[in-house]
């Protein structure tokens, strides 16, 4: 396959880049209250952008149609919570390293004192639509999931206690767990599938210039330590994940 | 295998002629990945859909049934002598009609459905007596129950004052005129527009999908989410199957209005 | 006999007090005292957003597709009563296609169909996702005015046709000068009625991942971190959004229903 | 009630029908401005006017579809605009039919004509089944018993139409322009119809402007003008030698 | 086309309108068997006859509104059902007037009667619209000129229609029953319209149930029945002397 950078080349005659980023995922990626985004996903992007020396466009995706819109070039580059999945790789140009991991995880009551994953066998969990967390859980331990279009109403169909748990991935609970609305429960299993996350380019850019510089991004963002920081500055609980990689990245060389 | 079934007598099409099927679309996503019907093929993907596929029969059966009966309940409350009343079923009228039923159903389920009563299998689960299923009926019915109130009310008005007349100066009562005169009489002129009106609930009830309700349109999502490859393919099943739905419904209901029909009244 | 023609004999404030009755009493029933403040606080807060870059936004996309499904809608309409058969047919195949078909699937499948950017002359463009909204809304839209405009040119009286005829006028004035105009104000309840339709539709856009009110709102709850108890707050808003929007059209409807129906 | 006797009972020397001073105002618009008359049972009367003059108004309060605002009408000594009267009973004794016939249109002929005796007087279907066909037969639409008033003419519409009313077995009948809607030939077939009914020695109120019919049947004509009756006589007396201007002119137009 | 002057050169000996047996059907329904007329210019002639008989179809074929199926009809000498005939020059050679009216409603008395002329003869406006002031005064209604259809009564609407097919200058001039929709009073207005074309010399055919005035203003009557002529004359030996049975009966029911 010849290289085209068609992608690349847009970006610098533009002087723009596009980036998906969530706006419904806190802290990740969510509106301030002039609609603007911000988050963590949202740094990164800045970051990137100035790397390139270009203009930042923040454009808001969905689990639903983020690779699409990759696809279709309304986006240049996705930083939406991607997990990084085989088969998404066949359609979007994934990267490595993964810039951030997280497992499978439920939400439940600590009334309701769920000690394992087989708890949830043919119970009513809420899930996102379009999220693949339900497909492990309904697929692995015979869960009946009932997916709503928003975190805000899952969420609030738990409370309700219309389900018995919220399945998402761990950080995310974690985050809303420490947000201190949530005190009466808990994730209380152990994270499954930790997953890495994906950001992606253009499948087409995965192994010409754009692709090799996000790697390269990623790879410098776990030396120098910035994701870590950014999971510090919003709020996020520390993951081994991100440790592990600044560890492992570090730079032989530095005292 | 076909030996085995011809052992047991039974007829080799049908196996046969499934498995041909599946095969065929399981080789069809191969040579194409973009048109991946892995609802065809794949045991758990074609429940989902079946599953879709009867849930959206049952909403709009029901939603079908309960709209009517709220269609001429409130056209009867709308001839009601008193004020309040009328008013009350003009202000759920104006109420339904004028706001998005998308937003309806949402609201219905979040904020309603923690006023309803509840019950507890299990110490902590609270199943509200009524199921997402269940708001979607309410929400959908109320929804378009409130045009056909008009409807029907439009048919009764359409009804000749003369027509009317004539069946008082014959001295039948209220009630007489109204289930012999002007109720057979306005149903059929509403007909066409109700007609309408039902088309388009069926058409809505793909919107419960935004209260988890597993219909159809819920049960693509699912797998175009699961599956991106089976995007088109999904899309392509809801077309058809909506376009057949609806298609049944109008052809049922000019069976019906020809039936119905009078020789030389109306047209 | 006849039922009383109440609707615009309703004071205005009945279905608006109704609304608040439900669309906020649950909320406030909930909340406790000291705590519903903070809900209405947050709404109160995101309000001047959600209108702005939301409902404002709704509108927009209304208006879009009301222009575009009119136009195209119109000469579906005529081409529905067109003397070539094939052309008939064509065009009521199209018609009812997007009439019968469910929004939300309609919208899917535009969002699929069309390219996230097109190339005119050698520029390329985007086409952002409200575009493909805009599309999609329309083409139903634009089915419904077809219908709109056939049934309301074959319910004026054959009998005109034939005397315009008789006057020698060519089937083109005939159509232009004799049968539209008298369509015409007979058209417009039924299509102001499909443009509240249509705007009330505009929310199911959200889907296709158009910032619109519905969409901006869920957003807005997020970054609240996800307090349950500002959903209906929340929704109850969008919906009073939609209701004063869509309620003043509706009587106008109605009134201009009335008032045709009496000229002609 | 002495009063509410059976037509065959009622004294021939008291008038059936009795109409003394009536008002009657639409609005501000008066209609009818003080009207007097009497019928005597078997007396067939025409009332001839120009339109508008208040002839359909006038015959509608008799059988109280309008109400009045001053003066009595009487119906075997009944008064009709008794606030306590009880209507239905009152158009038991009244038949009445109108210009545009007013079919059920969703009944047959028969089942018009059977709908009234069985739902309203609940008489027993098979006698009232018997007694349509026979009245059917009277005014010649045997044959079309299973016909839709869709599909009858206009002057067969209008037979079923005074069958139907003869159904219930009225005391006095009111014609209100019941050939007007109907084309120069099939007048012929009603007005004979009415004729027959006439010479059986049914009492019948018609309003008309078929002249020549009025004068061959009517025993008594009353000309209404503006409200008001401005000429009144036996036909021969009311065409030959009408006194008042008004009438003269009508009678002028007509012919 | 030799004949294709105006009616003004048009030979007084030759038939301005020449029927020769003509056919017509609807589907299996034969609704003219054959059918031959000759009318001069200038004159006047009644069609009447029993409803269905096929009166409504024969005009409506002279002016090519229908189509035939065996026979000719020549207007002018000119062919009507010639496939290349030009029916839009046809029909500003010949005027017609519906029993409904059919006024555009839309349009004011003056407009209504403007219409034809500026759109398709495309004459001059100004000059247009005093002819248009003419003819309402020539069917009296001056002061109308701005009332729309819906405004006006039945005779005013018919006699509006009446100066619309004048408007356009025809030398044939066809009239559908066109009092069959009037009450008796407004007829008059209507007859007394056409018996002022017809005494200035219009050539008229009309269909009418008004024996009255077809006596009088008629220069040759045609009695239709079953879709052929039965039976035709001056006025006065038709209706004093008709030799037919059919006719004679009809003749007695009409009186
Ligand atoms: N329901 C009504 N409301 C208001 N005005 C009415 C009503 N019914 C009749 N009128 C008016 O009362 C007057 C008399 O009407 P009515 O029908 O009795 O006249 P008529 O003599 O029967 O005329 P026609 O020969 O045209 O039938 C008319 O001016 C009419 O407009
Ligand atoms: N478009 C049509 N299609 C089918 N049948 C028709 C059509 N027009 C007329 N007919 C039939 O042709 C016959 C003659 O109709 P026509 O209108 O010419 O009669 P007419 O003599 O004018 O009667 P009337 O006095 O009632 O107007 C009738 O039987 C009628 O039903
Ligand atoms: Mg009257
Ligand atoms: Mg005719």
């Amino acid at each position: 396959e010849q290289c085209t950078n068609e992608t690349w080349n847009k970006i610098a005659q533009r002087g723009t880049i596009v980036v998906g980023v969530k706006a419904d995922t806190r802290p990740w990626g969510y509106r301030d209250q002039t609609g603007g985004i911000i988050g963590m996903e949202a740094d990164m992007a800045r970051q990137v952008a100035d790397t390139l020396g270009v203009a930042l466009e923040l454009v808001a995706v969905e689990s639903s149609n983020r690779m699409q819109f990759l696809e279709g070039g309304r986006i240049d580059l996705m930083i939406a919570t991607m997990s990084d999945r085989k088969d998404r790789r066949e359609i979007v140009g994934i990267v490595g390293p993964n810039y951030y991991s997280s497992g499978t995880n439920v939400m439940t009551p600590k009334a309701l004192g769920v000690t394992a994953w087989s708890d949830l066998k043919n119970r009513p969990v809420c899930g996102k639509q379009g999220a693949f967390y339900n497909q492990i859980v309904e697929q692995r331990y015979g869960a009946q999931i009932i997916a709503f279009g928003s975190n805000a109403e899952a969420l609030q169909a738990l409370r309700d206690k219309k389900c018995i748990a919220w399945v998402y991935d761990d950080s995310s609970i974690a985050a809303d767990l420490a947000s201190g609305h949530y005190d009466e429960f808990e994730m209380p299993l152990v994270s499954e599938d930790n997953n890495p996350w994906g950001l992606a380019v253009p499948i087409a850019e995965r192994d010409c210039v754009f692709g090799r510089f996000m790697s390269g991004m990623q790879y410098s963002w776990h030396q120098s330590g910035e994701l870590v920081a950014l999971e510090q500055k919003w709020g996020i609980q520390a993951t081994a994940y991100l440790a592990e990689q600044h560890a492992r990245f570090a730079d032989w060389l530095a005292d | 295998m076909p030996h085995l079934s011809r052992r047991r007598g039974a007829p080799i099409s049908g196996p046969l002629m499934l498995d041909a099927f599946s095969e065929f679309f399981r080789q069809l996503a191969e040579d194409y990945p973009r048109w991946n019907f892995v609802f065809f093929y794949q045991p758990v993907q074609a429940g989902k859909i079946w599953t879709g596929l009867q849930y959206t029969v049952i909403l709009s059966l029901a939603c079908l049934v309960f709209s009517v009966i709220i269609g001429v309940v409130g056209a009867w409350l709308q001839g009601s002598k008193r004020r309040l009343l009328r008013n009350l079923v003009q202000g759920y009228i104006q109420l339904f009609r004028n706001t998005p039923p998308f937003v309806q159903l949402l609201f219905f389920y979040f904020a309603l459905g923690q006023l309803t009563p509840t019950y507890s299998p299990d110490g902590w689960l609270e199943v509200p007596i009524i199921s997402n299923v269940g708001w979607a009926i309410i929400s959908l019915s109320f929804f378009a129950g409130a045009f056909n109130v008009e409807i029907f009310r439009s048919g009764i008005e359409a009804v000749p004052d003369a027509t009317i007349e004539a069946s008082e100066a014959l001295g039948m009562t209220r009630l007489q005129t109204y289930s012999h005169v002007i109720l057979p009489l306005a149903f059929r002129v509403s007909l066409p527009a109700l007609n309408n009106n039902l088309v388009n609930l069926i058409k809505t009830t793909t919107q419960a999908f935004a209260i988890a309700v597993p219909e159809l349109l819920y049960q693509a999502v699912t797998i175009w989410n699961d599956y991106p490859s089976a995007q088109y393919p999904a899309m392509l099943l809801l077309f058809v199957v909506y376009i057949g739905l609806v298609g049944i419904m109008v052809l049922g209901m000019n069976r019906w209005e020809r039936h119905l029909a009078i020789p030389g009244y109306g047209n | 006999m006849t039922p009383v023609r109440v609707l615009a004999a309703v004071p205005v404030w009945i279905p608006f007090a109704l609304f608040f009755l439900c669309a906020l009493w649950p909320s406030l029933a909930l909340a406790q005292s000291g705590e519903a403040v903070r809900p209405f606080h947050a709404l109160w807060r995101w309000a001047p957003f959600l209108i702005t870059k939301g409902f404002l936004f709704n509108i927009l996309i209304s208006f879009l597709c009301l222009i575009i499904g009119t136009g195209v809608g119109v000469l579906l309409g005529l081409c529905q009563i067109s003397l070539l058969r094939p052309v008939r047919r064509i065009s009521w195949f199209i018609t009812q296609l997007f009439r019968n078909s469910p929004w939300l699937v309609i919208l899917f499948i535009v969002m699929l169909a069309l390219p996230f950017e097109v190339t005119i002359f050698g520029k390329a463009y985007f086409v952002p996702a409200w575009i493909k909204a805009v599309v999609g809304l329309s083409l139903p839209i634009m089915a419904n005015i077809s219908e709109i405009v056939r049934g309301a040119i074959r319910s004026v009286p054959n009998t005109q046709w034939e005397a315009a005829e008789a006057l020698a006028f060519t089937r083109q004035q005939t159509m232009w000068r004799i049968i539209l105009p008298q369509c015409f104000k007979r058209m417009i309840p039924p299509w102001m009625n499909w443009y509240a339709i249509l705007t009330m539709a505009t929310p199911l856009v959200s889907i296709l991942g158009v910032e619109e009110v519905m969409n901006l709102t869920r957003q807005a709850i997020v970054a609240e971190e996800n307090r349950p108890e500002l959903l209906m707050p929340f929704y109850g808003f969008v919906l009073l959004l939609f209701f004063a929007y869509c309620y003043p059209i509706a009587r106008l409807t109605l009134r201009l229903e009335r008032k045709f129906a009496v000229k002609l | 009630m002495p009063h509410m006797t059976a037509t065959a009972t009622w004294p021939p020397e008291d008038p059936i029908v009795s109409i003394r001073g009536v008002r009657k105002s639409f609005g501000t618009l008066e209609v009818l401005k003080g009207v007097d008359m009497d019928i005597m049972k078997g007396e067939v009367i025409c009332i001839i006017g120009p339109s508008g003059s208040g002839k359909s108004t006038l015959i509608r309060c008799i059988n109280a579809l309008n109400d009045i605002q001053e003066g009595s009408i009487t119906v075997e000594g009944q008064e009709v605009h008794d606030p306590r009267l009880d209507k239905l009973e009152l158009r038991k004794k009244i038949g009445m039919v109108f210009q545009q016939y007013n079919l059920f249109p969703h009944k047959t002929a028969l089942q018009n004509i059977m709908m009234a005796p069985v739902l309203v007087m609940k008489e027993n279907k098979a006698e009232v089944e018997n007694r349509a066909r026979a009245l059917l037969k009277k005014v010649r639409l045997e044959g079309k018993e299973d016909a839709y008033p869709g599909e009858l003419s206009g002057g067969q519409q209008q037979r079923v139409a005074i069958a139907r009313s003869l159904a219930m077995q009225p005391d006095v009948m009111l014609f209100d322009e019941v050939t007007a809607a109907l084309d120069p030939e099939t007048v012929k077939e009603v007005l004979l119809t009415i004729k027959e009914l006439a010479a059986e020695g049914m009492t019948c109120i018609l309003v008309t402007h078929e002249m020549g019919f009025a004068r061959e049947v009517a025993d008594y004509i009353y000309f209404t003008d503006r409200g008001v009756i401005v000429e009144h006589g036996p036909p021969d007396s009311f065409f030959d030698d009408a006194q008042d201007e008004r009438t003269k002119l009508f009678l002028s137009q007509i012919l």
